[in-house]
This record gives C-alpha cells, structure tokens and sequence, in this order.
C-alpha cells in the first residue's frame, strides 16, 4: 500500500526476529522455545510482506507472498514435529527442558575417566 | 457517496457501538458469568450489524449468502463456547456475583 | 532431454520412494534399492551430458529465472550428487540388515520409519545439490533438517531425544536465519537466482547484514567451531547408519551452500578478510574437534569429534580458494577432501555400529579383546583411519595435499601448520582406537556375530575412501567444468 | 480528506506494531506459559491482520487458520498433555514446574549477553532495511504479465502452483515428512476431554464440519482466482479434522492405517508423478501443456488439499494413531 | 452410536439413499451460495459435496426432523428482534454508571424432549437478554441470568414454546412452577 | 602397458595382492596360507631377477599414472632402485620362511602375514618410487603397514612400544610431507635423477633448499634412525623376530637409509649438497650415530637390544658414504647398504632361534649354546665377524671403501671414526661369540622346545645359513660381475660420470 510506511513494519519485523531470537536462547520451556521460534518466523514474513507491499501497482509483489506461504507451512510442521518431540523428551526425562541435563554432566565425568584410564 | 455507503456507514457505527459496548462490558462486569453476557449478546449483535453494511457493499448474492452464514455460524459458535465456558466454570465450582456482597 | 529426465528422477525418484516407503511400510528396503538404481542410472546420464556440454540448466516449469526456478548441475553439483548417491546406496545395504538386527522389541517399529525417513534426507539432498535458487535452497534445508532430526530420535533413547530436540532448535532457527537473509536478498535484487545473483549483487549494507545472516544460519548447520555444540551428541547417539549419514552428507549440505553463496552469488563480497576470518574458525575447529576427539569415552563420540575437527578443514578453502593464484588447487583439493571424508566417515560410524552390535557398547577403554573378532570391521576403521588422517594415496591425502600446495603457493604458510598439526592430532585418536584392535585380553567375552553384508558394506566405503585418491584426478577434473571463476 | 486518511492509517500501522510487538513479548515472556501461549493466539491473529494491512490475503488468510489457529491448537493441547504427565509423574523432579519455570536455567549475565547480542541483531537489521529504497516492483510485473499463461488469475496461486510450483512440490513433501517424522516418535494420545458429554457441542460440530469440508472445497476452487487456494482449504479442512477428533468423531476412520497413509501421501505422490508426465509430454520438469495449466493446477491441488488437511490434522495427534501390528 | 438413538428418537427413518440424496441437496445448496452461478465451480463441487454429505450423514445419522417454515419465519423475526434487545441490555448495563443488577443461577425444567428441539432451545437461550445456559441435566437446565426475577421463567417458557411451534411438536401439558 | 611397466606392477602386486587374500583368510588355513607367501616371494624374486637382467642390459623400466591434476604416481628402475628392490626381495623370500616356522601355532597369524606382505610391498615400492610423492606415498605405506607387526604381541609392552614407533615415524612423516610438497612448489613435480634436480634453483633458492634439505634428513632421519631420532628403534624390539630382522635389515631403516640416498644423490645430486654446505653437517650426524650407537650396545644385556643399537650404528655408515663427496665413499656407502642387511639379518635370525628354541633373551644366557646350536651360531658368527670388518667377509669391504673414500676427501677424522666404532663392535660382538663357544652351557635352557631332527626347526634354520653364506659371498667374490659391490661401482661411475 503506497501509504504504508514500510520502514516501520521492517523494523518490526526485524524487532520480531530479535524478541524471537532472544527468548529462544534465554528461556529453558520447550514449549517457549518452540512459540519463540514461530515468532522469528512471524518476523521474517513480516520482513517478507513489506517487501512486497512496496510496489507501485495495484498489486503487491505475489512472489514473496508464495514464499511466506511456503514458509507458514514450514513453520506449522516445524511446530508439530518439535511438539511431538518435546512430549517424548518430557515422557523420557521427566523435564521440561534439555539445557542442564544428566547428560552432559555425565559425559563429563565419563570424559574424566577416559582422561585417567 | 451514495446513499447505500451512508447507510453502511450508519450500520459499522451501530456494529462499533455494540462491540464497544461488549467489549467495555467484558472489562467491567463483576464474574465471569456475567462476562459471557457481555461477549456472546453484544458482540453477536455488532457482527450482526457490520455483516449487514458489508451485505449492502456486496457485488454479487453469493457474498451475502456467504455473509449470512458466517453471521449464523458465528452465532452458533459463540452461543456454544458461552455454554462450555459457563458449564466448565460451574464445574469447578465458580460462585456467581450475586451482588449481594461486596 | 536425458539432462532434463536425470534432474527429475534424482529429486523426484527418492521423494516419491519416501512416500511409497511410508504407505508400504513393509517394502521400505526394496523401494529403497529401487531408488538406489534409479538415482544412479539417473547421475550417470546427468554427469555425460555435463562432461559433454559442461553446465547444465533445467528451468522447471519452463519459466526461467527470475520468475521460475532454475536447477543447475555442474561439475561440483555433479560430485556431491555421486558422493551422495555412494553413501546412500551403502547405508542402504546397511540398514537392511542394521535395523533389523536391533535387540530390542522396538526395532520394527524403527525399521519402519527409517526408510521413509531416510529417503527423504535422500531426496532434500539431491535437491539441494542440484537447485540454483536461495529460496529453493532453503526450502530443501528444512527438508534435510526434519529428515535428519526425526532420524537422531528414531534411536528413541534419553541422550538420543535430547540431541534430537537441540538439534532442532538450533536447525530451526539456523533456516530462520538464513530465511531472514533470503528476504532482504530479495528485497535488494528482486531476484533469489544464484546466477542472477552474481551479476546483480554489489556490496553494501543490506547485503552485508543479509550475507551475515545467512551465513551465521548455515555455520550452525554446517557445525562450524564454534557453532559445533549440538552435533557430537546428535551424531553420537543416533543409529549407526544414521550417523553416517549426518556425519557425512548433512553437514556437507550447509557447507555447500555456503560455497554457493560465497563463490558465485556473492562473490563480489567475498573479501580477504572475510576469508580469513573463515579459515581461522576452520583452524580453530581442527585444533579443537581433534582435541576434544583425543578424550571421549565412547567411539562414537571420538568419530563424531573428529567430524567437528575434519569440517575446519573443509571452510580452510575459503582463505585459498578466493585466489586467483592456485585458487583451483584449493577448491578442488577442498572438495576432494570434503568426498573423502564423507567415505571415510561412512565407513568408520558403520564400523562403529558393528562393534556396537558386536560388543553390546562402544566404551573404547573396554574394546579390548572385541575387535580382533570382527577383523573386517577393524580393518574398515583402519582404512578409514588412514583417509581421515590423510596418509598417501588416500583420498584425504589428495584433498589435503592440494590444500597444502594452494597455501605454500600462496604463502599462507599458517594454513600449513594446522594442516599438519590436524593430522597428528588425527593418528593420535583414530590409533587409540585401533590401538584395542592389538590388545590381547585373555578373557575378551565372545562377541556377538556381525551380519556380513554389514562389515562388507563399511570395508567398502573405507576401500573407497583411500582408493578415490588414486582416481582424484578425475573429480578435479569434473570440477572444471562450471568452475566459479575463468 | 486524503490526508486524514494518510495519517490516521499512520495511527494504525503504529498501534498495530506496537501491539504485535507487545504481544510477542509477553507471549514469550509471561511467567504463566498458559497465559503465554494465548497471547501467542492473539498474536497470529493480530498479525493476519497485518497481512491484510499489507495487501496480502492470501497470506493472511493462512495465518489465521494456520499460523494461528493450528499452531495455536498444537500448543495448547501440548500443554495440556505436559501438565497432564507433570501431574501423573514424581514430584521429586519439581524443577519441572510448567507453568512457572521462567526464572530457572539462565543465568543473569548469559542473559545480558544474549540481550546484548539480540539488540545488535536488531541493531544491524535495522540498519539494513533503512537502507531499501521506497519502492521497488520485485517480480510483480514479470509475474503479472506472465499471468496469462499459468491457467490461473489469481497471482499468488500462480506462483505457487506454476512459476515457482518446484517449491511447493518440495513443501508438500516437507508437511509428508512433517507427520512421518511425528509418527516415528511416538502413538498420539487421544485429548483427555470426552466431549461426547457435551451434547451442545456435538450439535454444533455436526453443523460446522460439513459445512467446512464445504468451504475447503471452496477455497481450493476460487483459489484460481481469488485469495485462497489448496493451503488455505486444508488448513480448513485439518480444522475439521481437528475438531472431528476432539469430538471422538474420527475413532473409526483412525483406524484405517492404509487408508490414511494414501491420503497423506497423495499431494507428494500426485504432484511428483504430475511434474513427470508434464516433463514426458513438454519436455520440461512441471512444465504444463499449453493452454492447460489451470486443470493441472487443479488436479495438483486437490490432491494437495487432502494431503495437507489431513497432515495438518494429524499433527494435532502428536503422534500416530494406533499402534500397528 | 449413541449419538443416533438421541436424535432419531421422534421420527421414523427414511431409506439411507434418500437421506443421503437430502443431504447432498441441502449442501449442494450451501456450495450453490458460495459460487453463485459459475457451472465450471462443479467440478471441485461436485465431490466435495458428496464428501460433505457423506461426513454430514456419518456424524448425524438421524433423519432430517420436521419443522414448520410459518414457525420458522415467526421464530427468526421473533430472534432477531430479542437479539438486539439482548445486546441493547447488555450494552445498557455496561455503560451504565452502576452495576444495576441482581445475577445469579437458576433451575429451570424442561418440557421439549431430547434431542434437536431440546440442543436449539439451549443454543438460542444463551443469545437472549440477560440469560445464558451454565448446565444441561436430563429434565431441567441451569441458567445464569442477569436479574434474578419471575419474568426469567415466563420468558425462557415463551421460547420454548416458540422452539416447539418450529419443530411442530407440542409440548406436554404440564406447566409447572419451579 | 609395456612389458617392462608391467614387470615393476608385477613386482609391486606379488605381495600385495597375496598380502590382501592372506588378511581374509581363515586362521586355519595354515597350509593354503604358506603356499600364498612363498608364491608370492617367489613371484617376486623371479620378477626381480628379470629386472636386474633389464636394467644391465640398459632396457628402460617405467610406469606412471597421474592420479591428481599434475602429479604423477610414478615407478621406474634406476640402479639405486635395483639395488635396493633385489636386498629387499631376496631377503623377504628367506624372512618369510622363516616367519612360517617362527610363527607355528601361534594366534593372528593371517593379519600377521597380511601386514608382513604389505610391509614388503611398501618397501619395494620404495625402491621402485621414480619421483618424490611417490616415494612419499610408500613410505606412509610402510609406517602403517609396520606398525602392527611391532604391536603383533598385544602385551602392554608391545602397545608401548608401537606407540613410541608411530609417534616418531608419523611425526617424521609429516615433516617429510612438508618437504615434499614445500619442493614440489619450488621445482614443480620433478622425477628422481642422478645428480639432482635442482641445478635450475641454486641460485636464487639457496636459503630454502637448505632449509628443505633438513626437512628431508629430519623427516627420513627418523627411520634412518640417527641420532637423536633413533629413539623408537630399541622400543620396537618387543616385535616377534622375523619382524625385527625386516625392520632392522630390510625395511624400515633401510627405507631411511635409501631415502637419504636419493635425497642426496637423485634430488639435490651430491655435488650440489656440497656446494650447498650439506655434507659435512650430515657427515657430523652419521659419525656421532655411529659412535653412540655402538658404546650403548657395549651395555646391552638383552640381545635384541644388543643388535638394535648395533643397527643405530650401523645404518649411519651408509649415510655417512652418502655424506662424503667422491665415488669411493660412494661405493661404501651404497654397498653397505647391501652388506649390512644380509649381515644384521643373519643376527636377527640366529637371535630368534635362541629365543624360540631355548628361550634364550640375555647374552648373559648365551654360555655354550654354540654346542647345542652348532649351524645357527655359525652363521651367527660369520655375520658378527663381518660386522666388525673381518676380512674377507662383507663388512670389510664397504668398510675399506668408506675409510678410503674419506681420506681421498680430505676428512681424515672420518676414518678415525670408523676405526674407533670398529673396535665398538669388536667390543659388544666378541664377548657373545666368547660366551657361545668356550663357555660350558648350563645344564637347562631357560625355556626348551624340542624340533625333532634338526637342532631347531628347518625352516628357521635355512634362512640364517642361506644370508650367512650371502655375507661370505659378498665379501669372497666383491670383485666379480655380479656382486653388490659391481653394482655400486656402476652408480658411482654414473653420478661422478663426465
């Protein structure tokens, strides 16, 4: 839309991707983690759309709106399968999240004593 | 500006009347269950509203008829979760507003 | 017209095998070998006409570029596509027996889903390697990047479902990245074509912050030190073959990319600096991924270790290969070695699933007395041992040696000392395993039999993994052809 | 007049933006997920109105059934189930408190790293969307006035399913691989609620489900020439689905593995063997006969849309449905 | 299914072919309201109203229930009218200044039978000032009302008999006060 | 493919190929698995004996295949190769032999023999190498190939001491590839050739080719064994006795020893080193290994240890004649190369039959066994002597030729050296021929195991009788046509020629 200012909805987007970014690495939930990265996605089709609203036509660019589609579905399956995911991490270590885990602790010590023996 | 956009005009100020009419509600309305008054009653109506001015913008019947069922559909909707809601609120035991205390 | 029919088969053959896979999931291994032929017959016809006619072009649609999406085969897209083709066919050999032999009462149920699973991986390969458009690429990515997550967790443990689910994060948000780039690549050249690209590109702010971002996406897919976290635990606790597949071909995908990126669409923003900056994070994974493979526990964190050290190696192309002077020496030598590594962490992962299978774990302190049985696999790992740390005529000796001339050639001498380092630090961790093969242990428990066509199959790709150095002209050659600079 | 109409849509993109980005904040951020993951509900919907903002339909139209409501349903009843475990499981474990692990995990300083970090992201994109000039047409008229040929009139949908129809191959073979990936982790669980007990319910479903197949079958048509399309209507129609399950309505057709798989697979098989008999008939991968584009298009996507709905549907289950023999 | 036996309980069943034929006609229709007249739409039409039709018999076996279309139309104007009345009320009270209102929860008996009269009744209730159904037991509903006051079972007792009048049943007699 | 490419492919492939079948072989098919090692040997020497006719004849024996963009896999028989490709095959056919009775009943022996077989293959591949890479490429072949046969044992000691082997030789490997290809970028991929081929480079590159010389000596050093790289040498003794006799004889040091040799004379060419000042350093190193190797075999106890520092000692010898400009220590040099491989295999060979026969380690335990061993301890002794420098037998010769070859260069400290490590092996080598012969044996070995007939069995016995009587020959008849040293004399004559 020729009034648009695109540079606002950019930036959101951009500000989107980062708020998304963020919470991704900072919050431990899975299930936060997972609506984080569908609010990076959301910013990336914001980014995406404004692009191409910036035609000069009746129309806006339908390329990229074919692209954020595509991309829409990506993210839906993405989700279903992380969800699928996280349930049987939740079923398998009684934990909802995978950072401070037996796991890497126990690789630890297990590289301790390779380093004795 | 013809007379038909005046009275879609007329029609949305109706619709936006009731929604904020709804939405005000929603916010000040003592419990829950009289919240849901609020949503389904007045909010149905200002769909009501705003599907009638986008039906006299329509080009073609079958824009009203699609119009028509999704006022309809949306009715039954809401009218149901109200019922889910209420009936889940009920379940857990969610004491009425009756007014009578403070 | 036989270009055009091998484009099609090579994506579209294991695509539809997946999805017959799943609807019969009865027949996956034969669909598989069907596959396996088709691709096959399909790469051989695709790499006479590029030997024939040099690059070949498939607008898939009939609408060119940049409207339609271009598919390219060149010498490098041609090479990929036979390593692929090579790794695929061995692991499905190897599978066909590998899952079934499983211990546990899930093991059907694994069988199962591997096939589709792994066609897929198949299929988001050929595609990536082939395709000529950003948005296509990322597309495939997600394709490569689902296939190979479901795949770590269909070993269905604790450890396997944890690198699993970090694996997809860093996977997803890796594509988000890339995504992110691919928009304001748009947004600045109107177009997503490789081709169209490089004429239009010219360097400045968006398409600085777009190439970094892309980028930064496709280091942490490739595990580049040190966005390397997620992949020793999701390549050591997948299935065998799995592994294999990850460690050798999925990695590879990001990598290639990269060069894409680099090379040809962006090439005019391919600075010194920047290549530097590459080859010191290669440097730096070496020193890193080797000495961390040194202390592992478990053999197959060692191999997947050595993954994260073999990949520095393969991002060393960036410093030399950006030269005119012997730049073609390292592009090639970068590639070869990409191949022979690929071989030879094929046949090392299969290796380390049949002492798993053999011994029951892969505690390499207690391996003792195990791997003498299954000399075959042994000898496999061995020959494999010898490509990965890059003794003559391996394959691994051809990559690395043309590095070391392009870097002496170009007096970059510091690539030199870590190429060498690397590869003591090589023999140092594949010979502490190999070192379990010569210890007697006088009550070493007898182990459980290993199927042979899953020795055979990883003797195979160790075989190949040194031999292909003997023929390492040939690929050099093919990477002639379509090679990004005159 | 225009003016005002210029600035009081300045007012709106503002409110808008600043309403999205609130909402994305706090969705993440409220230290009670449940109410988190609502205000992610409200988020996609707010955002589908962007995309209208945007002169995007077609988009907006997935988002508020997918990006939305699908997504949003996942979540949900992957909430619900964690909490269902969390309750059933050890309360040994209680670092696993779902509704309230915000504080737990990352330490302060990490977080000001990555804040840091964040904030140059920002910093940086920012930087380079300033620098894109105001307009540029992208592909809008070469695709406009290719048009003609692709056998649809809507632009987007010829895109999708002409121009650039390799990538939707691809993506219909990622939403396959999507449930195949799910069904290799694990049996899906039924949701816990019996709604047989909620006869109003019941009634309504009965009313709305034919009515939605309806309606995919309707936007899959006028997909050709109007926002909408194969996506679009499975999304509605894995709504359907969705709601089919909820209600304990889709028990016996669960139970035909065969049937489903078929179904799953069809848009992948349907659109592969497509691009193969076009290449054998014009010698171009995908390349549709002239003349014919619009029936191909159709076909394609009719069988895309009962990939898609029942793939989207099914993720719902978050697993596979019966356990096979 | 259980479904079946709570909503054919009145009327006696048609052959399935004819119920079927019922259906595809009726959405036949609906796909007719959104196409308008573009004859090529049939072709995407044609099966998805079979399919349609086919989900829409799988979920309600039961046969079509009888109604009268001069109920119909007394009902719909009869809606539409104490629809806006309902939101008016509520539009009213909200911003009022006071909280001008006594709510709370009622007990009212039922006199429609199972089924669709019954489940249309509870759906209608709920758009009607100043009520909403919280709770369906067997033989009576719960009701949350705005005002507590005799006109509530006076008027949810005129809409049931307007409910009846639409599905030409007649009610049983007995009118009882709670 | 010519008949004479395929002659030096045939020599190359007689034992790898039987090495390859041997590996998957069963361990029980001993018989099947004999046959294929001494058909292979056999093959070989039978080739070998064509070449050797071939390249007197003056027929040209060369292969190449280019498996990398400009870089050749290259074979050829110049007369260094031959000379070295004949020890090497000669002695493999009598090491195997031995090998098969040595080795009797005990375990692994496919995987023994397979890496025997590629051992050899890598060696005569050495030998064989026209060009630097791949000369390269055989020697990684032959760290890798040898590395198991020391660690064959499995015990801690043996893992210990393969471990201490494959630091040092892959550590010199690397450095030898860093060379290899720092070279290949000076002067292109060059093919070996007599007096060098570096005339084009010395004056521009003089800094950097000397810098590469003492790549190429450090990287080759370590299987030459000169101090200080020998360290591995004495550790790999823990190897079964076939396996010493090969590395210590044959195939690893003298791969080094070799390797100096065409350094010197092939790729810089000898008057080029010296014009480049890179003899007298190498000369310097190859006395100080010589002397120290023998003063620390002086204190050896343990024979194997005894003979392994004796070999430190005395491989440096044929790197010294390389280090003295001039034919005649040329012709000692390259000689010794000969004489003293068949001389230390026969040490090799009489010290595992001690071993397996009587269970004889120390020399301490050695008192008589000349009695109870009389042919062993013969050719025992013949080789010891010539070791010395005993006239007539082998060791005199290449010493004699050393000696004057230094005093015609003007380094008379040379011969000093020589004559000083001379009484060295006078000094470890006596006391044990004393013990074996005029000492009264003990009334029990320390570990006994009867052979019927023989004193031991015939086949560890053949080989030591067949090399001793090679040391008598070498040194009776140096002057005939067909000797070593005729040989040597024709090299010389072609890298002094006119």
């Amino acid at each position: 839309m020729p009034d648009t200012d695109h540079r606002l909805y950019l930036v959101a987007g951009a500000a989107l991707f980062a708020i998304g970014f963020y919470s991704l690495v900072v919050q431990t939930h899975l299930l936060r983690r997972i609506m984080a990265l569908n609010v990076m996605g959301s910013g990336v089709f914001l980014v995406f759309l404004t692009l191409a609203d910036r035609t000069t036509g009746s129309v806006a660019d339908p390329v990229p709106h074919a692209m954020v589609l595509t991309g829409i579905v990506v993210a839906v399956c993405a989700t279903g399968l992380a969800l699928a995911l996280a349930d049987r991490v939740q079923a398998a270590t009684n934990k909802v999240d995978v950072d401070d885990g037996p796991d890497g602790s126990q690789d630890a010590t297990d590289a301790k004593e390779a380093r004795r023996g | 500006m013809t007379i038909l956009d005046l009275i879609t005009g007329l029609l949305l100020l109706a619709a936006l009347f009731f929604f904020v009419a709804g939405t005000v509600g929603l916010l000040r309305f003592p419990d829950l269950y009289s919240r849901l008054h609020a949503l389904t009653k007045a909010d149905n109506v200002g769909l009501g509203f705003a599907v009638l001015a986008l039906m006299l913008q329509a080009q073609s019947w079958s824009e009203v008829f699609k119009l028509g069922l999704i006022w309809v559909l949306v009715l039954a909707a809401s009218a149901t979760v109200c019922f889910l809601i209420g009936n889940e609120a009920l379940r857990r035991g969610v004491k009425p507003w009756t007014g009578k205390s403070p | 017209m036989t270009a055009s029919w091998s484009f099609a088969l090579l994506v579209l053959g294991p695509l539809m095998a997946a999805a017959l896979a799943f609807v019969f999931p009865r027949r996956g291994r034969g669909v598989a070998l069907a596959a396996a032929g088709i691709t096959a017959g399909a790469w051989v016809g695709l790499v006479r006409e590029v030997m024939a006619g040099g690059v070949q072009i498939q607008r898939v649609g009939g609408w060119s570029a940049p409207l339609g999406i271009d598919l390219r085969a060149d010498g490098l897209a041609v090479l990929m596509l036979m390593v692929t083709g090579l790794i695929s066919g061995a692991v499905t050999l190897y599978s066909g027996r590998y899952f079934r032999d499983a211990h546990d009462l899930e093991s059907a149920h694994r069988e199962r889903y591997f096939w589709p699973l792994f066609l897929f991986l198949w299929a988001a390969l050929n595609a990536l390697f082939l395709s000529a458009d950003i948005f296509n690429l990322y597309v495939t990515l997600e394709l490569l990047g689902f296939a190979a997550v479901a795949l770590v967790a269909l070993a269905g443990n604790r450890e396997a479902l944890k690198s699993a689910m970090r694996y997809l994060f860093v996977s997803l948000a890796a594509s988000l990245f890339y995504l992110l780039g691919v928009a304001l690549v748009y947004g600045q050249c109107a177009t997503v074509d490789l081709t169209l690209l490089a004429a239009k590109a010219q360097p400045g702010p968006t398409l600085w912050v777009a190439l970094a971002l892309m980028t930064g996406g496709l280091l942490a897919k490739a595990a580049l030190f040190p966005l390397h976290f997620w992949l020793p635990p999701a390549h050591a606790n997948a299935p065998a073959p799995v592994s294999a597949l990850l460690s050798a071909l999925v990695v590879k995908g990001a990598f290639y990319i990269l060069l894409r990126l680099w090379f040809e669409a962006f090439h005019s923003l391919n600075t010194p600096a920047v290549a530097q900056v590459f080859g010191g994070l290669g440097a730096a994974a070496i020193l890193w991924g080797s000495a961390n493979a040194l202390f592992q526990p478990r053999l197959k964190l060692l191999v997947a270790y050595s993954t994260v050290a073999q990949l520095g190696y393969l991002f060393l192309l960036f410093p030399l290969a950006a030269a005119r002077d012997g730049g073609f020496l390292a592009w090639s030598g970068g590639l070869i070695f990409l191949a022979a590594h690929a071989c030879a962490k094929t046949a090392m992962f299969l290796t380390a699933g049949n002492i798993l299978h053999a011994a029951g774990h892969d505690r390499i302190k207690d391996l003792g007395g195990i791997t003498h049985v299954p000399p075959i696999s042994t000898f496999a790992f061995g020959l494999a041992g010898l490509s990965l740390i890059g003794l003559p005529p391996s394959s691994g000796f051809a990559g690395k040696w043309l590095l070391l001339s392009a870097s002496l050639v170009q007096g970059q001498w510091w690539w030199v000392v870590v190429m060498l380092v690397g590869s003591l630090l090589a023999a140092a961790y594949v010979m502490r395993v190999l070192t379990r093969a010569f210890t007697r242990v006088p009550d070493a428990t007898a182990p459980h039999p290993i199927p042979p066509v899953m020795e055979w199959t990883a003797l195979a790709m160790a075989v190949l993994a040194v031999g292909f150095g003997l023929v390492a002209r040939w690929p050099a050659e093919l990477l002639r052809v379509g090679v990004p600079w005159p | 007049m225009d003016r005002e109409i210029a600035m009081m849509s300045h007012v709106f993109d503002w409110i808008l933006v600043l309403l999205v980005l609130a909402l994305a904040w706090r969705s993440l951020n409220d230290c009670d997920l449940f109410r988190g993951v609502i205000q992610f509900i409200a988020l996609g919907l707010l955002l589908a109105v962007a995309w209208l903002r945007l002169r995007a339909p077609d988009v907006a139209l997935a988002e508020a059934a997918v990006g939305s409501g699908l997504t949003g349903a996942l979540i949900l009843s992957a909430l619900v189930r964690m909490r269902q475990r969390e309750r059933r499981g050890v309360p040994a474990s209680a670092s696993s408190d779902t509704s309230r692990t915000l504080q737990s995990g990352t330490s302060n300083r990490s977080r000001v790293l990555i804040g840091a970090l964040s904030l140059a992201l920002l910093t940086a994109l920012g930087w380079a969307v300033f620098r894109f000039s105001a307009q540029s047409s992208g592909l809008a008229v070469e695709s406009l006035a290719k048009l003609p040929e692709s056998g649809v009139t809507n632009p987007v949908t010829a895109v999708l399913l002409n121009f650039r129809a390799y990538d939707t191959l691809l993506e219909i073979g990622v939403l396959l691989l999507a449930i195949v990936g799910v069904w290799a982790l694990r049996r899906g669980e039924r949701p816990g609620d019996d709604l047989r007990e909620r006869p109003l319910l019941m009634s309504l479903l009965r009313l709305l489900l034919p009515v939605l197949v309806l309606a995919a079958g309707y936007l899959l048509w006028i997909g050709a020439s109007a926002p909408g399309g194969a996506f679009q209507g499975g999304a509605l129609l894995a709504g359907a689905l969705v709601l089919g399950l909820l209600a304990g309505l889709a028990g016996r057709f669960l139970r035909r593995e065969r049937l489903l798989r078929t179904g799953l697979t069809l848009g992948v098989l349907v659109f592969a063997a497509a691009g193969l008999l076009a290449l054998w008939r014009t010698g171009g991968l995908l390349q549709y006969p002239a003349g014919q584009g619009g029936a191909w298009i159709l076909v394609i996507e009719a069988a895309a849309l009962i990939s898609i709905g029942l793939t989207l549907g099914l993720l719902y289950l978050g697993g596979r449905p019966e356990e096979e023999k | 299914m259980t479904n079946a036996a709570q909503c054919s309980s009145n009327v006696s069943a048609p052959s399935p072919g004819r119920r079927l034929l019922t259906r595809a006609i009726l959405m036949s229709l609906i796909w007719l309201g959104f196409t308008g007249a573009d004859w090529n739409s049939w072709l995407v039409g044609g099966p998805t109203v079979v399919a349609a039709a086919w989900i829409s018999l799988r979920l309600w076996p039961g046969a079509s229930w009888r109604w009268s279309p001069r109920g119909a139309l007394a009902f719909a104007a009869y809606f539409l009218r104490e629809s806006c009345r309902g939101g008016w009320d509520v539009a009213r009270r909200a911003l009022s200044p006071g909280l001008n209102f006594t709510p709370g929860i009622i007990r009212h008996p039922l006199r429609l039978p199972a089924g669709p009269a019954r489940l249309f009744f509870c759906t209608v209730i709920s758009l009607l000032p100043g009520t909403a159904v919280v709770a369906i037991q067997s033989e009576s509903i719960q009701v949350h009302v705005l005002d507590q006051g005799p006109r509530v079972h006076a008027e949810l007792r005129a809409l049931e008999r307007r409910v009846a009048a639409l599905f030409d049943l007649s009610l049983s007699s007995e009118e009882v006060e709670p | 493919m010519s008949i004479h490419a395929l002659t030096l492919l045939g020599i190359l492939f007689s034992s790898f190929l039987t090495g390859l079948v041997i590996f998957f072989l069963k361990e029980e098919s001993h018989r099947l698995r004999t046959w294929l090692n001494m058909l292979g040997a056999g093959l070989k020497l039978v080739l070998v004996a064509a070449l050797l006719w071939g390249v007197h004849e003056g027929k040209d024996y060369s292969w190449s295949f280019e498996f990398l963009p400009g870089l050749q896999l290259a074979l050829g028989a110049d007369a260094n190769s031959v000379l070295f490709v004949t020890l090497s095959t000669v002695l493999w056919f009598w090491t195997t032999l031995y090998a098969v009775g040595y080795l009797e009943d005990s375990p692994h022996r496919s995987r023994f023999f397979g890496f025997f077989s590629l051992c050899v293959t890598a060696t005569t591949g050495i030998a064989l190498s026209a060009n630097l890479i791949t000369f390269l490429i055989f020697y990684e072949l032959l760290t890798v190939s040898t590395y198991p046969l020391v660690v064959h044992r499995g015990t801690p000691d043996a893992l210990r001491g393969g471990r201490i082997y494959l630091t040092y030789t892959l550590i010199g490997g690397t450095v030898l590839l860093l060379a290899v290809a720092w070279f290949s970028r000076l002067a292109g991929p060059v093919a070996f050739k007599e007096r060098g081929v570096i005339e084009a480079l010395m004056a521009t590159h003089r800094g950097e080719l000397q810098l590469l010389f003492f790549l190429f000596v450090l990287g080759i050093g370590v299987k030459a064994a000169i101090v200080p790289l020998h360290g591995w040498l004495p550790k790999a003794m823990v190897a079964p006795a076939p396996v010493s006799s090969l590395l210590h004889a044959v195939a690893v040091v003298k791969a080094g020893a070799f390797g100096i040799v065409r350094i010197v004379y092939d790729l810089y060419g000898v008057e080029n080193a010296a014009k480049l000042g890179l003899l007298p350093p190498l000369a310097v190193a190859a006395s100080v290994t010589i002397i120290y190797g023998s003063v620390r075999a002086v204190f050896q106890d343990e024979l194997k240890k005894r003979l392994a520092y004796s070999t430190v000692s005395q491989v440096s010898y044929i790197v010294l004649g390389t280090a003295i400009l001039g034919p005649l220590a040329t012709i000692g040099g390259l000689v010794h190369l000969v004489h003293q491989g068949i001389m230390k295999i026969t040490l090799f060979f009489g010290a595992g039959n001690y071993a397996e026969t009587l269970g004889i380690h120390r020399v301490s335990e050695m008192n008589g066994v000349g009695r109870r061993m009389p042919l062993t301890t013969a050719a025992f002794t013949v080789a010891a002597l010539g070791m010395i420098g005993v006239p007539p037998l082998a060791g005199y010769v290449s010493k004699w030729y050393l000696k004057k070859g230094a005093i015609t260069a003007g380094d008379e400290w040379v011969a000093l050296v020589l004559a000083g490590s001379s009484l060295l092996n006078a000094a470890y080598f006596l006391p044990i021929l004393y013990r074996a012969w005029f000492l009264a044996p003990p009334k029990t070995w320390p570990r006994e195991h009867p052979f019927g007939k023989w004193e031991t069995h015939w086949m560890l016995l053949a080989a030591p009788l067949v090399t001793a009587a090679l040391v008598v020959w070498a040194g009776v008849f140096a002057e005939s046509s067909f000797s070593p040293l005729a040989w040597v004399k024709l090299i010389a004559a072609r890298e002094y020629g006119p």
